[in-house]
C-alpha cells in the first residue's frame, strides 16, 4: 500500500541520498506565509555543506532560512527578493563575500522552477530583457520583441509546506500559502512535504499537488 | 500647490476603467486599494497568488495565509481565487494584466524605468518588478514627487540607474501632472493648477508635449 | 458591477472582433468529453472562412467540430490525433487536399498553448527529437540530450467548456472535461465559455479557471 | 506455445514494483490494468488529465465526464486526481512518470521506436506517444506477437518506420521472450518454453544476447 506519511522528523530525512552536500535546495514560501519552517530545521541539523537555496526570499529574522544561512551550510542563493527588513544574517555574510546570489525576476524563478520539472530545459521570456539581469543570457528576437532565453531550475530536494495531505500524497495549500509550493513540489528529485494535517483522502478535484510529485509527508499541526 | 500621495492615489483610482485587472505594487501603488470608486469594480491581483485582493487586515485579525506581494496580511474579495507562483505569472507575462502600478526612481521619455535597483553594498532584490513592467498591459508610474529629495528630475531623457524594463512605461502620475508616454515623446494631459508649463519643463528631464485640452488638477481639499 | 454571464447565444456572439475571418480559434476538450459543443455551432454559423482551428482532434460524427470543417469555415487544423474511427469529414476533405494539417505530439500542443497563454514566445523540449514531426525545426543540445524548439500558440478565440461559473468568470470542470479548456482559456484575445451551471460565487479555493481568462459566459445545462 | 496477449498483460503487471506510476497505451497495454497483483498499489496516469485511474466504466453506467486517453468511460481510485492538459504532460516530460507502456510497429536494438505511422493517405495523428516515450523513466514495449502477420520481424537493428522517439526504448514483451535493451544492445531475460535460441534469432532483426540465467516464460493456463 502506497503510504508516503511519516510519524517522525527522523523517519523522514532518513536514508534520504538526495540531502547532500552541494545539493540544490527548493524551499517553497514566501515571506513567512506557506514556509516549512520546521523541515529547514530538520535540514539545518544535518549540517551539511555547500548547499545551492532556491528561494523567493533570503530569509528573515533569526529562524528558518536565516539560521540555514547562519549555519554556514549555505554557499549559494537563488532568489528574487534577497532583502527585508530583518535580513540581516544573509546580508552581513554577503556583505563578507561568504555567500553567493543570483537575482532572478521572480516570475522567470518560478517559470524556471516550473520548466525543471516540466522537462523543458530552457525557455525564453520578455522579463528583463535590456536590464542588467540579463548580461550574459542569450537574447532572441521573435515577432519584432526581445527575449531573453532562461535556463530551467532542477533540484535534489524540496522542502514543501502544505496544509492537507493524504497518503498517495495528494496536498492542498491554504490561499497565498500556496505561492511556489506547487511549483517547487514538481522540480525536485525528492519532495519532502510538511503537512498541516493529514487527511483520509483529498477529493480528486481539490487536489492541487498530485502525489506523484510527493516522496514523503510529515504533519507538523497548524504553524502559525 | 501640488497633489498629496492620497489625492494622487485617488485621481489613478478614477482614471482605471470598471473591470480591469490591476496590479498594485509596494508602497504608494497600495494606496489607490482604498479609493476606488464606487461606481465600478475592479479587480487587484497581488502576484503571490491572489486575485481579487482586498483591504488590509485588521489589526489582531491577521491571517497570515493571506499576504500580498509586501508581505503584508490582507483580505480576499468576493469572486477572488488563488493560484501557485508560476500561474500567477503567467497571468503577468502572458498580458492578463491590464494595468501594473508602480513607483519609481527615474522614467525615460522613451519609456524605460529604473525602479529596482540603487547600486551600492545592499544584495541587489528585484522581486516581481521586471515581470509586471515587461508583462502588464499598461505600466503606470506613481511618483510621490516630480523631483527627487535633491531637486533632480524623475522624469528623464535617459535612465541613469540599472533599468528595470525598457520601452515600458505608458503614463506617470506625479504631485504636478499627469504624463504619457507615446511614441513620440512625454505628452502632458494634466497640470497642477497655478503651474506654468516652463515650470514644470525644468523640473522634467526630457522635452514636454503638452495636450491640447490639458486639465488642470486641484488638490482634493480644493477641488469642488 | 463586473458580470460576464450573457442570456443568449446572440449576445454571446455579438460584437465581438476576434469572431473573424482567418482567426485562429482554441476549441476545447478530449474526444467528446469537456467540447464547447453550443459554442462551436454558433461558431459555424457565423459563416466564418480560413479559420485555424486547434484542437486535439479533427471533429468525428456528424456534429460540433466535423460539422464546422464540413461547412468550408475551416483552412488548417492544428491537432495531435486528427483521426477516429468516425473522423470522415475531416479525412475526406484531408485526401482532397481542401484542408490543411499540421499534426503536434499532444504534449507539445498542450504547452504550446499554455506558452502562448503565459508570454513565452519558444520553449524547448525532448518530444519528437529525431522524427519527422521535428523536421525543419531548430535543434537543440542542453547537458548532453537534444531538444526541439516549439513555438507558442495564441488565438483570436478560445471556445471552452466549463462545469460552473460565476459572474466573474472563475470557472471550475468535472473530472476528465476540464483536459485542454483550462489551459485554451488563456491563449486567446476572447474566450467564450459554456457554462454548465452558473452559480453565485466559485470558492477561492476552487477556481481553477480565475475570471481574468474569461470573456463572456452561456449556461447550457449539461451537455450529455 | 507462446503467449496469450493477457498472459503478456498479466507478466508485464507483475514486474511493475509497487508504487510505481504507469502510464498504459490504447490497445493491448490497457489489459494490465486487469491484471495488478493484490499485493501491491501502483498508480496509472492517463495522459487526458487524471492519476489514479480505475478499472473501464460498467456498460450502462458510463460516466462521459471520466474517459482515458483512449477516449472509453473509466473509473478513478481512490486517491487520484484530476489536472488539465499541460500539468498532465509536464508529469511526462518532466520525468515523473515511471513507466510508459505501448505498443509498437518496429523496435530497434538501439532503443528507437516506431509505433504511430505508417505512411499512407490518411491523415498521421500522434496523439500523446511521443511525449511519453521522450518523458517516461521506463518506455516498455508490448507486442501481442514477436513478428508480424507476413513473418517479419518487429524487433530490428533500425526501425524503417518513421520514428515516435529515439533511444528510448528499454524493455520489450512479446509472445515469445522479455528482452531489454541496454547500451550495448539487446539482452533476452526470458524466453517461452520450448524455444531454441536460434529461432527466437531468426525472429528477430538484430543480434540477441542471452541473459547467463534466462528465464523461461510459460503460458499462464500452463504454468504451475
Amino acid at each position: 500500500m502506497i503510504d508516503k506519511r511519516t510519524q517522525s522528523m527522523s523517519e523522514m530525512m532518513a536514508d534520504c541520498p538526495d540531502l547532500k552536500d552541494g545539493a540544490t535546495v527548493l524551499l517553497g514560501g514566501f515571506g513567512d506565509t506557506g514556509v516549512a519552517v520546521k523541515l529547514i530545521d530538520a535540514l539545518r541539523a544535518l549540517g551539511l555543506s555547500d548547499l545551492t537555496v532556491v528561494s523567493n526570499g533570503a530569509g528573515g529574522g533569526e529562524y528558518g532560512l536565516a539560521l540555514l544561512i547562519q549555519s554556514g551550510s549555505v554557499g549559494k542563493m537563488i532568489c528574487s527578493f534577497p532583502r527585508s527588513s530583518d535580513s540581516k544574517i544573509f546580508e552581513e555574510l554577503y556583505a563578507a563575500g561568504k555567500i553567493d546570489l543570483e537575482t532572478v525576476p521572480q516570475g522567470t524563478l518560478a517559470e524556471r522552477i516550473r520548466a525543471g520539472g516540466a522537462g523543458i530545459p530552457a525557455f525564453y521570456t520578455a522579463t528583463a530583457y535590456g536590464t542588467p539581469l540579463a548580461d550574459g543570457k542569450e537574447i532572441r528576437e521573435f515577432d519584432a520583441r526581445h527575449y531573453v532565453m532562461e535556463r530551467a531550475i532542477r533540484a535534489d530536494i524540496a522542502l514543501i509546506h502544505a496544509a492537507t495531505g493524504d497518503r498517495w500524497g495528494n496536498l492542498t495549500y491554504r490561499a497565498t500559502a500556496r505561492n511556489f509550493n506547487p511549483v517547487m513540489a514538481t522540480a525536485a528529485s525528492t519532495t519532502l512535504v510538511e503537512v498541516r494535517k493529514f487527511v483520509d483522502m483529498v477529493p480528486a478535484e481539490e487536489v492541487i499537488t498530485p502525489g506523484i510529485f510527493v516522496d514523503r509527508m510529515i504533519e507538523v499541526g497548524d504553524y502559525t | 500647490m501640488k497633489l498629496s500621495s492620497v489625492d494622487i492615489a485617488r485621481r489613478v483610482a478614477s482614471d482605471i476603467t470598471g473591470g480591469s485587472y490591476v496590479n498594485l505594487g509596494i508602497g504608494m501603488p497600495m494606496l489607490v486599494s482604498d479609493h476606488i470608486p464606487d461606481d465600478r469594480e475592479f479587480i487587484l491581483h497581488t502576484e503571490n497568488g491572489m486575485l481579487g485582493m482586498g483591504p488590509a487586515a485588521l489589526e489582531g485579525a491577521e491571517d497570515w495565509d493571506i499576504v500580498n506581494a509586501g508581505k503584508q496580511a490582507v483580505s480576499i474579495l468576493d469572486g477572488g481565487s488563488y493560484f501557485h507562483h508560476a500561474d500567477s505569472f503567467a497571468m503577468i507575462r502572458g498580458g492578463h494584466i491590464d494595468i501594473s502600478i508602480l513607483g519609481a526612481y527615474e522614467v525615460a521619455a522613451n519609456g524605460d524605468i529604473a525602479n529596482w535597483l540603487i547600486p551600492g553594498p545592499r544584495p541587489p532584490a528585484v522581486g516581481g518588478a521586471m515581470d509586471l513592467v515587461a508583462g502588464a498591459k499598461q505600466v503606470w508610474v506613481m511618483l510621490s514627487s516630480h523631483v527627487s529629495k535633491s531637486g533632480e528630475p524623475k522624469v528623464v531623457e535617459r535612465c541613469t540607474l540599472p533599468l528595470t524594463g525598457v520601452g515600458c512605461v505608458n503614463r506617470v502620475y506625479s504631485d504636478l501632472a499627469i504624463i504619457d508616454i507615446v511614441d513620440n515623446g512625454l505628452i502632458v494631459t494634466a497640470m497642477i493648477e497655478g503651474l506654468e508649463r516652463e515650470e514644470l519643463q525644468t523640473k522634467t528631464g526630457a522635452t514636454l508635449n503638452f495636450a491640447p485640452n490639458c486639465e488642470v488638477l486641484k488638490p482634493f481639499s480644493e477641488a469642488a
